[in-house]
């Protein structure tokens, strides 16, 4: 892919964000008042479409925004070849998605 | 003594603007031909050219034309420029001018309507100043740097020519002597076609505007060459150069011209205005008026501190002046003066040198193989240049020495066998400071510095020349006698300082005897002890030429054969401002 | 080198992904052990509560405001056109700080 | 402080190589250049340093003045060096060659890669008419005064991080071609400006905007590039 199409994605992946990103931390501050409990969180999760579709965006595009933006860094500050570091991102892009679906079905799907 | 030796087909001294349009023009008449460019500086970031801040003249407008152009030229020239060198010149700026901009790259700026933006300049009777803000040279030398770097052009970057190196046979050129600066080596470089564009430069003098690597030692590689260099005598000083005391870089350098016709004031030392004295057109006189005005009103002793004049621009209000003069201003404000609003110190400062090498206008010269171009050439401007006749002076001619240079070599171009005697003197003058014990070298050129300031500067008279012509005799003496540190020869800048210092006594010997010879005051040269013009019709140049240890000089007659004192190809006088109102922006 | 504001921003702002990116995946794996119910997450948010992991909880919620501001920073410089030649946006700089900080305050004081 | 004397620290060797210190006496006016050049002149005689035009236009006279780059011919001391001492060593990312002078080169060529103009027009024609209003002539105009001093490529840190890295003041130039109305294939400059090691290595760390000593913003240029990449990307171009 080219550098052009990789900072148009990580550029529209942060836009994407910021606004989830705002929401998620207002959400910690206020949540976390007193302790966080477990019931707590999936109270609010749980068999939510809204809650199921916000982080199930947010872990798409962070999935792909997070490995375009490490893979600079890991240019720029590691000896690590071109090549090998691309395919390594392909890998942690796809570890974020994986893990982070599995999360997302298991705040918002199943249980209650 | 380690000497490389390498070949190519064409070597360009200079990297100005007539060194790089040279390389240009033989690498598109010829893409097959080995060119080098050898500099003593960086290729593009050394020289004057990029210097230059006012412009660039060229005879575009519907309005102007070639016919006056060239009738400004001569009239301010004082009818001493060599007529078809000039009129080839406003020929060629205009071409010249249009490959800057849709060749080279260069964008001037421009009118409202889209058409290039032509400024004032004074001594001319339209205004046909091509420029890119306050910073033209930049502009231009940037754009034709990156042509070059594009091509397959050579470079030999900080690489200092010592000699011209004539085949044995006496046929014509055989190469160049080089030093490589960075490394400290000789370097030996057989060329078909040889370009001398090192820019000359008039930095022998207290007060100097050029850049610091250039010193004349193109002509006076020239003269040891055996070759005629006219017009000595005159050396272009700029009314206000920045004093800023004899410890500093900056001393000499230019404010523009803009200040003075934008209303700026002239005050001596008891703050009081005094140019109207010398001329009725006060500070908007022409340069050599003014900087004749401030030099004798210095003599008088009427100056400030540092011994100077002051230049004063706060009447017209600080605002206004920062708005007018942004880069200027700054540049005063980063050494610490307060142009905008303030006093700053200034002298008038050698500028420009009208004389040089005698050279043909396809830019060969009376050696088969080495052409010229640029300032270090003469002819083309006679007594005066006018301001912007300089660049436009080193792109034409160096562009055509480009063209000549790829028709020769296809021609006639041999790599001929060295004469390695010479090679071998020219070695041996680098080395000779390296026998010697080392001395105050600095002070040396300071000392020459204020030879010629005092006795071959701005006002001379005969007493005081050959007053000159002793200190510099003094002066050689004394650099002949003293050396630098051996040991580590690379980017040994105080190696270079002893070589500038030869070429600059070499030169300065030249100005001073040509001053000496011309007895009437013209132009940029002025003499006390004969204050009057001569008979323009009878007019001659000086030319001198080494012959063994000894320069001699004659003078020749200048041939009118396009226009005679007297005639004109325009009507209204050439020179003269176009209408009341421009002389606000021209000076 | 001294370095400038615009470089602390970009240092602030990389840490913090550097930071973000080393994080996620461990958040979703602890959040997929809701999949066991909301004990195994309350076990996991048990270990929330341990100080040391209460100032690394802190340092994320940091990071991701720093890197939120001055992310929105970068996009301003990038996306937005530069009419004014306004210097170089330092004043995004501060605000970012400023921003954080406040993120900062809200968080410790809620988890107080 | 016109009487007294500067405590100068100037590094001599290339990349090995120590530090020489010197009592210079402070003055009036003087530059950072004035002092290495009295350094030269009074104590080190094959001290190499490089200047030219001294009035801040040949760009050939930068070094780093007690950790910042600036261009030694316009930087009084005064304005550097309040308490007199100052530590003079050359420009980073850069080879260096001796002392203070480095290897311009690679900076050069990689100005020079991003393009060189081409036009349509000869030297037969009129020069082009340009709106000097027009939005693209004010983005030329506005970055165009670059004198290649090299002061934003030791400054930044991704040049001295990504050896690939064209760096801003390559990137100024791309910008002010792109910007060329005469420029008969502005897509090529383009082009090569979005190229791997181009624009979008960039992280607007703005230290070359910062530095830059004649008042330029590779940043806003370089963001110009990104921008212009992506509306040619979204328009369905190539890249
Ligand atoms: C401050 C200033 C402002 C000016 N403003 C204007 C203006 O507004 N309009 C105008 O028309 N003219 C102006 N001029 C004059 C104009 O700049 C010059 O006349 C012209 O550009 C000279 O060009 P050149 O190519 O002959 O030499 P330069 O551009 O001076 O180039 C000379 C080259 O030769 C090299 N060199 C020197 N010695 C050696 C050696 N021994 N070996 C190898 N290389 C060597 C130098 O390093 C340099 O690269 C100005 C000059 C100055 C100093
Ligand atoms: C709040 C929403 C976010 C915004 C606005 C945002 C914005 C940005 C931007 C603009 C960049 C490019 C920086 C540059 O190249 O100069 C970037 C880089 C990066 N982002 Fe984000 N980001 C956000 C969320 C995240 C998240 C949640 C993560 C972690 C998973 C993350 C990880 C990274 C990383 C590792 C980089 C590389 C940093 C660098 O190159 O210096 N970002 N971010
Ligand atoms: S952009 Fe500024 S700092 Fe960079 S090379 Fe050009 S003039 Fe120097
Ligand atoms: S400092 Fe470097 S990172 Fe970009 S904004 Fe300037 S080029
Ligand atoms: S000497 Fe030319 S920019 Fe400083």
């Amino acid at each position: 892919m080219s550098e052009a199409r990789l900072f148009l994605l990580q550029r529209l992946t942060a836009l994407v964000m910021a606004p989830l990103v705002l929401v998620h931390l207002v959400l910690i501050v206020v949540a976390v008042q007193g302790g966080l409990t477990a019931g707590e969180i999936l109270g609010r999760t749980q068999g939510s479409v809204f809650w199921g579709l916000f982080y199930g965006i947010f872990v798409l595009v962070a999935a792909i925004h997070a490995p375009i933006g490490l893979r600079n860094v890991l240019r720029e500050w590691t000896g690590i070849g071109r090549r090998p570091i691309d395919w390594l991102m392909v890998a942690f892009g796809v570890l974020l998605l994986v893990l982070g679906w599995r999360a997302v079905v298991a705040v918002v799907g199943g249980g209650a | 003594m380690r000497i490389e030796e390498s070949r190519c087909d064409i070597l360009i001294l200079g990297s100005g603007g007539a060194g790089l349009f040279a390389a240009l023009h033989a690498a598109k008449a010829d893409p097959a031909l080995d060119i080098v460019i050898a500099v003593k500086g960086l290729l593009g970031k050394s020289g004057c050219t990029r210097m230059v801040q006012g412009g660039y003249n060229v005879a575009l407008a519907a309005e102007d034309s070639i016919e006056r152009h060239f009738m400004d030229t001569i009239v301010g020239g004082k009818w001493l420029p060599r007529q078809d060198l000039a009129w080839r010149l406003c020929v060629g700026a205009v071409e010249r001018v249009r490959e800057l901009e849709n060749e080279i790259g260069c964008f001037f700026d421009r009118n409202p309507d889209g058409s290039l933006h032509q400024k004032a300049f004074a001594g001319q009777s339209f205004d046909r100043t091509a420029h890119k803000g306050d910073l033209t040279g930049i502009e231009i030398i940037n754009r034709l740097m990156e042509q070059v770097r594009s091509r397959a052009v050579r470079r030999l970057e900080e690489h200092r020519a010592i000699e011209l190196i004539p085949a044995a046979d006496g046929s014509g050129l055989a190469g160049v002597l080089l030093i490589d600066i960075r490394m400290g080596e000789y370097r030996f470089v057989r060329a078909k076609a040889v370009l001398l564009a090192t820019g000359a430069g008039p930095t022998m003098y207290l007060y100097h505007t050029p850049s610091g690597d250039k010193t004349c030692d193109g002509l006076a590689m020239a003269l040891r060459l055996g070759l005629a260099l006219r017009d000595m005598e005159m050396v272009q000083f700029h009314p206000t150069g920045l004093l800023g005391g004899p410890h500093t870089r900056m001393t000499g350098t230019v404010l523009e011209e803009g200040l003075r016709g934008a209303g700026g004031h002239i005050l001596n030392g008891g703050k009081e205005r005094f140019l109207a004295g010398y001329d009725p057109a006060g500070e908007r006189a022409t340069r050599d008026v003014v900087s004749r005005g401030i030099y004798a009103e210095m003599r008088a002793g009427r100056t400030t501190p540092m011994g100077g004049v002051y230049i004063s621009m706060g009447h017209l209000g600080a605002e206004k002046v920062a708005g007018m003069f942004p880069g200027m201003v700054k540049r005063c404000a980063d050494c610490g003066f307060d142009l905008a609003g303030g006093l700053v110190e200034v002298v008038p400062t050698a500028h420009y040198m009208m004389g040089g090498v005698e050279f043909e206008i396809d830019a060969s010269t009376a050696v088969p193989g080495l052409f010229a171009a640029g300032e270090d050439c003469g002819g083309v401007h006679g007594a005066n240049r006018l301001g912007g006749n300089g660049v436009a002076n080193s792109t034409v001619y160096g562009g055509i020495a480009g063209d000549s240079m790829a028709a020769f070599v296809g021609r006639e171009g041999v790599w001929r066998d060295p004469d390695n005697s010479v090679i071998e003197a020219g070695i041996a003058r680098a080395e000779r400071p390296f026998g010697q014990a080392p001395g105050d070298l600095a002070g040396l050129r300071d000392r020459l510095a204020q030879v010629m300031w005092d006795d071959v500067g701005v006002i001379r008279d005969a007493l005081g020349i050959e007053r000159g012509l002793a200190g510099i005799a003094d002066c050689r003496a004394a650099l002949l006698a003293q050396g630098v540190v051996d040991g580590d020869r690379r980017f040994n800048l105080t190696w270079h300082d002893w070589l500038n210092l030869e070429s600059l006594l070499d030169l300065s010997e030249v100005v001073g005897r040509a001053a000496l010879a011309r007895d009437d005051s013209r132009g940029a040269h002025f003499r006390a002890d004969f204050p009057e013009t001569g008979v323009l019709e009878t007019s001659a140049y000086t030319r001198i030429r080494r012959d063994g240890d000894e320069l001699r000089l004659d003078t020749a007659p200048v041939a009118f054969d396009i226009v005679e004192p007297g005639q004109s190809l325009i009507e209204g006088a050439a020179g003269a401002p176009p209408a009341e109102a421009a002389i606000g922006s021209a000076a | 080198m001294r370095r400038g504001a615009g470089w602390w921003a970009a240092m602030g702002h990389r840490l913090s992904g550097l930071a973000l990116a080393a994080f996620l995946p461990l958040h979703f794996l602890m959040l997929g052990r809701a999949l066991g119910g909301a004990e195994a997450l309350d076990s996991s948010l048990k270990i929330a509560e341990l100080p040391l992991v209460k100032v690394a909880e802190f340092g994320l919620v940091i990071a991701l405001a720093v890197h939120l501001a001055f992310g929105l920073r970068v996009l301003a410089i990038e996306l937005l056109p530069w009419p004014a030649r306004d210097g170089l946006r330092l004043r995004l700089v501060y605000l970012g700080l400023a921003a954080t900080v406040l993120v900062g305050i809200a968080f410790a004081v809620s988890v107080v | 402080m016109a009487e007294g004397t500067l405590e100068v620290r100037i590094w001599r060797g290339g990349d090995e190589g120590a530090f020489g210190a010197y009592a210079v006496p402070a003055r009036e006016n003087q530059t950072v250049l004035d002092v290495v050049t009295e350094v030269q002149r009074r104590f080190e005689p094959s001290l190499a340093y490089r200047f030219s035009c001294r009035v801040g236009v040949c760009g050939s006279c930068a070094m780093t003045i007690n950790g910042t780059p600036r261009w030694t011919c316009r930087t009084h001391v005064k304005r550097v060096a309040p308490e007199g001492r100052l530590t003079i060593e050359p420009l980073r990312n850069m080879k260096r060659v001796k002392d203070l002078a480095c290897d311009m080169d690679g900076f050069l060529g990689k100005w020079a890669s991003v393009g060189t103009f081409e036009g349509t027009a000869t030297r037969a024609d009129p020069p082009a008419a340009i709106d000097p209003a027009s939005p693209a002539r004010r983005e030329v105009d506005a970055a165009i005064q670059c004198i290649n001093c090299a002061v934003c490529h030791a400054a930044c840190d991704v040049v001295a991080w990504d050896p690939h890295y064209l760096g801003p003041a390559a990137l100024n130039r791309a910008w002010t071609l792109y910007n060329d109305a005469r420029v008969a294939d502005r897509r090529a400059v383009l082009d090569g400006a979005l190229q791997p090691g181009g624009c979008h290595t960039c992280h607007s760390h703005g230290a070359c905007t910062e530095h830059c000593p004649v008042g330029l913003s590779p940043t806003a240029s370089i963001a110009g590039l990104k921008r212009a990449g992506l509306v040619s990307l979204l328009k369905g171009g190539r890249s």
